[in-house]
């Protein structure tokens, strides 16, 4: 019960902020900043209900199974368990932070009252995506993220919004349309008596009875939905558009956590469900993810609007996790949740200092901001400095561990994919030579915006408006900030979770180095 | 088989509706000036009677002929008649301020309307070729006059003269049809001609049976607008009064499918192997012309014809599905298409209630009049958005959805390769279909507002769009009751 | 008599009206041509409705049909005048070509 | 006390925090809290080094000495015939000592064992400290304390000078925790987190452009070779399924991989030349040294601790870390001797062309790692031991340079000369420093830069001659190099403007105290017999039985020999620069010849034929351009080109391949809607009865043949 309440907390949360008269707009800021505060507290009530309840930290907790739709057997079972918990209260954390920065940073239209509204039912879709155990309900949340987060680029994003909104909603759209085929395959074709939408009762059955080409097709279907969602290297032309153009806190949420809904989709339902499918298909998401790795960097060093290029740095970190996750192992799929919630943090964060930065520069481009942003604004340069170093994957900060576990399993995938050692031992070098692409866009990009001699435009009276880092903004940054630096030395606050369940859920995939 | 025996108890919802119309066409000669709109609420009167008589049978159940067999009332006839005098009502709702302001011809509106409703009741309860063609010419024929209502206006009589034109000349066709289809098999009765054609076998299958066959489907695809014979619909939906549109794009289309329904489900299903594939070609024809031309129109009401035509082309999939004897999949097909009929009716009166409300303050019609609404009257731009959203039938929160999901449903039982061509055509189509209705809904809330009065759609649309608008939603959240509908309407179990 | 002839005078009565709705400028004349069409159904019923008597069909039901079939014609006539009269009085022309106002 | 061995990295670590957060409130900004944390991790190593040593003494006191006598004596009549030089090499030692159960090398480890995350193996951060860590400890904590000290004068009225601090603290304590770390995640750890810290410092005035681009360049290569470190140690990892080194030590010795299978060279051989990549990356040898040169740009005290005794000694560290598994692979030893001995000689050379002093040390220290790197390949303690005083002396050297800039403000030698009369105490301690560095005896240099030579000769073999000669000729370049700097910047008129003073006492005093250790460090590792066995070899030793099969021995004819060819270097030295220091430009630009030329009255046999093979062979210059222009090129077109490439890929690929065809579909829905299914709408009925019909037709036609 405690579950479904945090997660249509934020639902009705939107709804009084949307009954609220018109003249009090600004009350809406405190409403939602209660309502997300309360979700925080509630997730985090779970995660301590997980680790000392009954589950004693692993397996499925606050399992909910009640009918919704009996014509088509759909019913509405939710759970939570290792895989999901960390994404889980991560997308509280964000919103909650997201609801902070909102009080002074929310873009030109303004209308605060619908801009919160929208951010409250995004973070019910996000946290229903998560915990949803029956594959229309975890369908229905997929797509009802589309809606708000279409209309906060649409209408508080920079100039070319439309066409960005746009391409993101059909972008995803065309993905999920081919997922839904795939989920009603699976139903009718189920070889068990009665047919069903459970994922455990689908992932228990791991794939027996499912022909193998069946299963290849079906993850077809599933993967390409999924691949474009966490944008792999093909599909995602979408995210630097939708990135550039969305608003700073829209973007935090798509980035921090929209973009996990693919990788964690993969985990959640594609690989235990069809096993032999995804064992056919592992090597194409490793070649894949490594060329995201390669492909984003190289991207990045082309890009002269900040934002824009730390989307792409996105698509490379996200090939990192993919990377982890197409090893089959339960090393990968560890290292792939560890760098999701790494990235989350650390995307967020870079995400938070731009949108900050733009706030202030009033522009996005490396060139007009001109360097010296260490000299007009010390604090923000060195929150700048701090974030990006450890966005290029420096031990002792959280972006480490994700990428060398997820080489690490890649040096050495599961026993099914034997045949593929040699592929993926090069595949694992060429992410690690990543790095050094990775490390080499950062620092040249940290030269060209915060070192260097700040232009005379910005220094003296041009500088008036560069107010160095504003309560607000340390409100919300300071705990991504600790975070960061607490989950860089102790890596195992988030393994210790995942551990256990991963293991079981890719059981069917024997025992992985 | 009495023809001369006649049931008046299984008549009366039909005699009910009759006496008020012309009750109307009397009482509106009486009443001067602004009293004339109490005509209104008389039709509304009438229709509210005969829906009692038809909830009446329903409650009384058993299963009456009248007509010598020719008329028959069972659950599948009461539930279209249901449904469409609870359409009847909408329209009501629609047209009583539209047509007070233009303060022309009442009366005869009026009129005119209930007796096309009569047409429709008498549709899906007509097992007879004859039958079928009297209640097809009873709802057409007050539809090309009132195409043609607004005398002042030369593009209102243009489109209804071309209405006219092409509906006569469909129904030729489709006689002509039919009296070869009666040559063949000697009947008119549905079921006759079902054994008739069996008896024929496969061998012997004349192409000139055939022909006529396509030419009875001629006339029914004039009436629902599929694509070769779709080209009125843009210029007729332009041109006749608003409410009228409403009434064209849902009612008379649903009174096309269910006679439609009853002809290919119950005559011709012997020989389903060839119209099957056939119609199927028309649907994916009709979707994507449909959809296309839809991206480019700059008027909505235009827009809106377009819209209509594709959504015809989705209705049109179940009926590619149907494989001779088959009845487990002809079933879940029969019962898609009235479904997507129920869900198409909400949806798109919902919509028509909106551009009303809309085209009285600024009558230019134009897509970008609706610019900035999400500020000025943000209530009727949420209502707006839920119906475009559901007609796009893609976002699992509306009924559009699931009345898709319904269509597809009989691909997935047993997949034939057909079956996946049309299913991927459904999806690309919703696709292209999102994009034009998200543009209505983007210039709605995006778009900076240029005129800026707010939108008063006044009591009745206003209950019309609120009642819609949660339908479309309910449905959305819990199926479970959309889907109660399917167990009841299956007529091919029934005869 | 066989009952092959008058079909096969139908069926091309039924072409001329086809010939004469697509190719004639006044509405009027198309209105004729539509006539035409009609009478061709007719005949065809009523000579089905013979065959079908021969095979002993008591209830003439060909026949009944024409019947029908003459009465809702001759209904349609009526308001497609009318319509056609509307469009003169606006127009002061009956030529069809001329009604193409909305396009596109 | 090697119990709290785990306080050394965690003080300096502590202060670095503190100077973060309340560095600026402090008195003197900081700086107090650093030195005391590096003063107190100091004495601590003190403390340990004793504990340690002095077991390691006692456990080779245990090995019987019978055979120490009678080796003594083989080396005593080898000293008279030179023949014997070679037949001490060639006469090989077989007879191995055996030693008593429970007798080993010191090492105490302590680990917390972290709960098991992914798979089936725990994650454990511990400490290993043995002998090599004890060494270690002292040197970086000694250099550090001496550098922070020096620091607070030179770096005096910085805008930054507390946040120069605090990254040197932090540096301090990430070389401390890769020193310490016990498994070799910890060590990559300590490794990635020293890059950034010297990428912070070689960039602490960012203001000019050159200084960033310089600590990028330093930063990017350095990473280049991490990626060899990870790719090895996940190898280490596929093979053994463990990061303790400890266990990895014990597995190869025992000749087992993870499941007790027989340990794949193969893999072994690739995991350790990736790691060794790493190594190369680090301590800039021959294909990625382009960095340190350039890394001058940073404040010079930084120089110092970390371009001369730290953080490029890592990779001589992690090699002699793992040694007993780098020997266990033959050809990994022989890669790891060809690097050094082509970097030493290379970079030796490069070192005489240099006019700004702090390249011409930068260069000298490539030079010296290679001398470590090769020594490594034949014998444990000449490696160690050389990197133990060459940290002294380098860092001496680098502080002496730090104070001539300081007092002259620039860099370039040409600026500088005469300096011996205004900065007596640099002088001094700075011609210290260089005379050890020169190898001159009986200063440290000799000692350690022989024991590699002894090392190499010993060995024999192809790359042991190698060493030997290329060796000897380095120590040569490196003798005259010396004396050019001494003569170029302490002898004659002084040249630069201003009026240059002796450096405050917080620069002279760590000058003096650091020439200490420089003159004396040498006497801990006298290769004569029992001294052998209580000196430097037999702190640090790794393994008892290594270290009783590896006795080491003086060839006095060698000995003699380098101090020969030093003192050559040295003549040469002030025979070309003593007098003629206006004319110094010359020599760079190549026609040395020229000079040559009109130094006849020259000794003409011995100097001319040096100096003639040396420089008109323009070796020196060719192996600058090359360096400049092929190897920094390459480094240079390779950020550009891909930069240029990801500038391709972005707009091609991404822009126009992928963006272009979605867009493309949507445009062509459009475009189908707008001119084809639009114009069909024509407005004039009979083309619509047109269009029926003949569609119609078309539907007849398909029904009649559907039958």
């Amino acid at each position: 019960m405690l579950i479904s309440l945090t997660v249509f907390l934020p639902l009705i949360g939107a709804g009084i902020i949307t009954a609220l008269p018109k003249a009090q707009e600004e009350t809406a800021k405190p409403v939602a900043l209660l309502v997300s505060v309360l979700g925080f507290v509630l997730s985090l009530v779970l995660l301590a209900g997980y680790y000392l309840g009954p589950t004693q930290g692993s397996g499925m907790a606050f399992e909910v199974n009640v009918p919704w739709i009996p014509a088509i057997g759909a019913n509405y079972h939710v759970g939570i368990d290792g895989i999901s918990l960390p994404l889980f209260v991560l997308s509280y954390l964000l919103t909650f932070l997201c609801s902070v920065y909102a009080f002074h940073h929310i873009e030109e239209p303004g209308k605060p009252k619908a801009f919160l509204a929208l951010m409250l039912l995004l973070q019910t879709g996000m946290a229903g995506t998560f915990i949803a155990l029956d594959l229309i309900l975890f369908f229905v949340f997929w797509e009802l993220v589309l809606v708000p987060m279409y209309f906060m680029i649409a209408v508080w994003g920079g100039p070319r919004r439309e066409y960005a909104a746009v391409k993101f909603f059909l972008y995803t759209l065309f993905g999920s349309v081919f997922m839904l085929v795939a989920f009603l395959a699976l139903y009718f074709n189920y070889p068990g008596d009665t047919p069903t939408f459970d994922m455990v009762e689908l992932a228990a059955n791991g794939g027996v009875g499912y022909s193998r080409t069946f299963q290849i097709l079906a993850f077809l279907g599933i993967g390409l939905s999924f691949a474009i969602k966490a944008p792999m290297w093909p599909f995602h032309t979408w995210l630097p558009d939708a990135h550039t153009e969305a608003p700073t806190i829209g973007s935090v949420l798509l980035a921090g956590v929209l973009l996990k809904m693919g990788t964690y989709g993969f985990v959640r339902i594609a690989l235990p469900i069809l096993p032999e499918g995804a064992v056919f298909w592992a090597p194409v998401l490793a070649v894949m993810a490594v060329t995201a790795i390669i492909y984003g960097a190289l991207c990045c060093l082309a890009q002269s609007d900040l934002k824009r290029l730390i989307a792409f740095s996105s698509v490379g970190h996200m090939g990192f996790v993919m990377l982890g996750i197409a090893t089959l192992t339960p090393t990968g799929i560890n290292a792939a949740i560890f760098g999701m919630i790494a990235h989350g943090l650390i995307t967020g964060m870079l995400f938070f200092v731009v949108g900050s930065v733009k706030d202030r520069y009033h522009t996005r481009s490396i060139a007009d901001i001109g360097g010296g942003l260490l000299q007009t604004m010390p604090r923000m340069g060195a929150v700048f400095t701090y974030v990006a170093i450890a966005s290029l994957g420096l031990p002792g900060l959280a972006g480490f561990w994700g990428e060398v576990f997820a080489l690490l399993a890649a040096f050495n995938p599961a026993p099914e994919l034997a045949p593929y050692l040699v592929l993926y031992r090069t595949l694992m070098v060429l992410g690690a030579f990543g790095t050094v692409l990775t490390a080499g866009y950062f620092l040249w990009m940290l030269q060209r915006v915060a070192m260097g001699q700040a232009p005379e435009r910005w220094t003296g009276s041009g500088g008036a408006g560069l107010t160095d880092v504003s309560v607000i903004e340390w409100g919300t940054w300071t705990p991504l900030l600790v975070l960061i630096i607490v989950l860089g030395f102790l890596p195992f606050l988030v393994f210790g979770i995942t551990n256990a369940d991963v293991t079981a859920i890719l059981g069917v995939f024997g025992s992985g180095a | 088989m009495d023809v001369t025996t006649v049931d008046f108890f299984a008549l009366m919802p039909e005699l009910v509706l009759v006496s008020t119309a012309l009750l109307v066409l009397l009482v509106e000669l009486f009443l001067s000036g602004r009293r004339k709109q109490l005509v209104n609420p008389l039709s509304i009167g009438g229709v509210v009677g005969s829906l009692a008589w038809v909830i009446a049978l329903a409650v009384d159940g058993s299963q009456r002929r009248a007509f010598g067999n020719m008329f028959v009332v069972d659950n599948y006839a009461l539930l279209f008649k249901a449904f469409f005098l609870l359409t009847a009502l909408f329209v009501l709702f629609l047209s009583y301020r539209y047509f007070a302001e233009i303060r022309t011809y009442q009366g005869e509106y009026y009129f005119l309307l209930l007796s096309a409703f009569v047409g429709m009741l008498l549709m899906p309860s007509a097992r007879d070729l004859v039958m079928i063609f009297i209640a097809l010419e009873l709802v057409s024929v007050p539809g090309f006059v009132m195409a043609g209502l607004r005398k002042f206006d030369l593009r209102s009589n243009e489109g209804a003269l071309k209405f006219f034109l092409f509906g006569v000349l469909s129904v030729a066709v489709l006689l002509f049809g039919l009296s070869i289809v009666y040559g063949f098999t000697g009947t008119t009765d549905l079921v006759g001609v079902a054994e008739g054609l069996a008896a024929l076998g496969p061998d012997n299958r004349e192409p000139l049976l055939l022909a006529s066959m396509l030419f009875v489907i001629v006339g029914f695809g004039f009436k629902i607008s599929a694509v070769p014979f779709h080209f009125w619909a843009p210029d007729t939906y332009e041109g006749s009064p608003i409410p009228v549109t409403a009434f064209l794009s849902v009612a008379s289309k649903a009174a096309g499918f269910a006679g439609l329904l009853q002809v290919c489900f119950v005559a011709f299903e012997p020989l389903a192997d060839v119209w099957a594939p056939i119609l199927g070609g028309v649907a994916v024809l009709t979707m994507t012309l449909g959809n296309l031309t839809a991206l480019q129109q700059r008027n909505i009401v235009r827009l809106f014809a377009y819209s209509s035509v594709a959504q015809a082309g989705y209705m049109l999939v179940p009926f590619a599905l149907v494989q001779p004897g088959n009845a487990v999949v002809n079933g879940v097909a029969f019962s898609a298409v009235m479904l997507y009929l129920l869900a198409y009716a909400v949806m798109n009166i919902g919509a028509f209630a909106c551009i009303v409300a809309v085209a009285r303050q600024r009558p230019g019609r134009q897509i970008a009049d609706y610019a900035g609404m999400g500020t000025h009257s943000p209530g009727l731009a949420f209502g707006l958005t839920l119906f475009l959203l559901s007609l796009a039938g893609v976002l699992p929160i509306v009924i559009g959805f699931y009345a898709k999901l319904y269509i597809l449903r009989p691909v997935v039982i047993d997949p034939t390769f057909g079956g996946l061509v049309l299913a991927s055509a459904v999806v690309i189509n919703s696709l292209i279909g999102l994009y034009y209705y998200l543009i209505v809904a983007k210039t709605m809330w995006m778009d900076e507002a240029t005129v800026t009065d707010k939108v008063r759609p006044g009591l009745a649309l206003n209950t019309a769009i609120a009642v819609l608008a949660v339908a479309v939603l309910a449905v959305g959240v819990y199926p479970q009751a959309f889907a109660g509908f399917a167990e009841i309407s299956t007529l091919v179990a029934a005869p | 008599m066989a009952a092959v002839y008058p079909l096969i005078f139908a069926a091309l009565l039924f072409c001329v009206g086809v010939y004469g709705v697509l190719s004639r400028r006044n509405a009027v004349l198309v209105l004729m041509s539509v006539e035409i069409m009609l009478a061709s159904v007719t005949i065809n019923l009523v000579t089905f409705g013979e065959i079908a008597k021969a095979r002993g069909d008591v209830l003439l039901t060909g026949q009944v049909f024409a019947l029908f079939v003459l009465a809702v014609g001759a209904a349609e006539v009526g308001v497609g005048l009318a319509l056609v009269l509307l469009l003169y009085r606006n127009r002061a022309s009956v030529n069809i070509d001329e009604a193409d106002l909305m396009k596109y | 006390m090697s119990d709290y061995a785990w306080l050394i990295p965690a003080l300096p670590a502590v202060s670095a925090a503190l100077i973060v957060f309340f560095g600026k409130r402090l008195p003197k900004g900081g700086a107090e809290v650093g030195i005391a944390a590096i003063g107190l991790a100091f004495l601590l190593s003190v403390g340990v080094a004793v504990q340690v040593f002095s077991a390691n003494v006692a456990a080779v006191a245990q090995v019987p000495h019978a055979e120490e006598e009678a080796r003594a004596g083989t080396e005593v009549a080898g000293l008279g015939a030179p023949g014997g030089l070679l037949a001490a090499a060639a006469e090989p030692e077989e007879e191995t000592i055996e030693i008593p159960a429970g007798v080993s090398a010191f090492v105490r480890e302590r680990s917390v064992q972290l709960t098991p995350f992914g798979g089936q193996y725990g994650f454990e951060a511990g400490i290993r400290v043995d002998g090599l860590a004890a060494m270690m400890f002292l040197l970086v904590c000694f250099v550090s304390l001496l550098v922070q000290i020096y620091s607070t004068s030179y770096m005096q009225g910085d805008p930054r000078y507390t946040w120069y601090f605090a990254l040197l603290s932090m540096f301090t304590a990430s070389m401390l925790l890769l020193v310490i770390g016990n498994n070799l995640m910890l060590v990559l750890m300590g490794w990635e987190l020293v890059g950034i810290c010297s990428y912070l410092l070689i960039g602490f005035w960012w203001e000019e452009k050159a200084n960033s681009d310089a600590a990028i360049k330093a930063f990017l290569t350095t990473h280049l070779g991490d990626v060899g470190l990870m790719v090895g140690v996940i190898t280490m990892w596929s093979l053994f399924a463990t990061f303790n080194i400890g266990e990895i030590i014990a597995a190869v010795q025992a000749g087992t991989q993870a499941g007790g299978a027989a340990l794949d060279t193969g893999l072994l051989t690739f995991g350790l030349i990736a790691l060794f990549i790493g190594a190369i990356g680090k301590s800039a040898q021959f294909p990625l040294h382009t960095w340190l040169p350039d890394a001058m740009a940073g404040p010079t005290p930084v120089s110092a601790l970390i371009h001369a005794a730290t953080m490029v000694t890592a990779g001589i560290f992690l090699v002699a870390r793992l040694y007993p598994v780098f020997s266990a692979s033959a050809t990994a030893m022989a890669v790891v001797a060809v690097i050094g001995t082509i970097t030493l000689f290379m970079a030796g050379l490069l070192a005489v062309v240099q006019d700004d002093v702090k390249r011409v040390l930068a260069y000298s220290t490539i030079s010296q790692l290679g001398y470590m790197i090769a020594a490594l390949a034949f014998s444990y303690t000449a490696g160690i031991f050389h990197l133990f005083t060459h940290g002294f002396f380098k860092a001496l050297l680098f502080l002496g340079a730090g104070s001539l800039i300081h007092a002259v403000h620039s860099n370039n030698m040409s600026d500088m000369g005469g300096l011996r009369k205004f900065m007596p105490w640099t002088f001094w301690t700075f011609l210290v420093g260089s005379l050890a560095l020169a190898a001159i005896p009986p200063l440290a240099g000799f000692w350690s830069k022989d024991e590699v030579l002894a090392g190499g000769l010993e060995a024999g073999g192809y790359t042991g001659w190698l060493l030997v000669v290329l060796g000897s000729l380095g120590g040569m370049i490196t003798a005259f190099y010396m004396t050019r700097v001494m003569w170029l910047v302490f002898a004659g008129e002084f040249r630069g403007h201003g009026h240059p003073h002796e450096s405050p006492a917080a620069m002279k005093w760590p000058l003096a105290v650091l020439a200490v250790p420089a003159a004396v460090m040498g006497f801990f590792n006298l290769p004569f017999g029992t001294l052998h066995s209580r000196g430097f070899a037999a702190w640090t030793l790794f393994d008892l039985e290594y270290f009783t099969n590896h006795e080491a021995h003086f060839f006095l004819p060698m000995a003699l020999g380098t101090t020969l060819l030093a003192g050559v270097g040295i003549v040469v030295g002030t025979k070309l620069y003593r007098q003629v220091p206006e004319r110094e430009p010359m020599l760079e630009l190549g026609p040395v010849s020229g000079v040559l030329v009109n130094k006849f009255y020259l000794d003409r046999l011995s100097t001319d034929l040096i100096v003639r093979t040396l420089v008109r062979t323009k070796l020196a210059n060719a192996a600058y351009w090359l360096n400049d222009h092929v190897l920094d090129r390459t480094v240079f077109l390779l950020g550009v080109g891909t930069a240029k490439l990801g500038r391709g890929t972005y707009t091609y690929a991404d822009q126009r391949g992928i963006d272009g065809t979605v867009n493309g579909l949507a445009g062509g829905a459009g475009f189908l809607g707008r001119e084809v299914f639009r114009k069909f709408q024509s407005g004039n009925v009979q083309l619509y009865a047109g269009g029926m019909f003949a569609g119609v037709f078309l539907l007849a036609v398909l029904f009649a043949t559907a039958t």
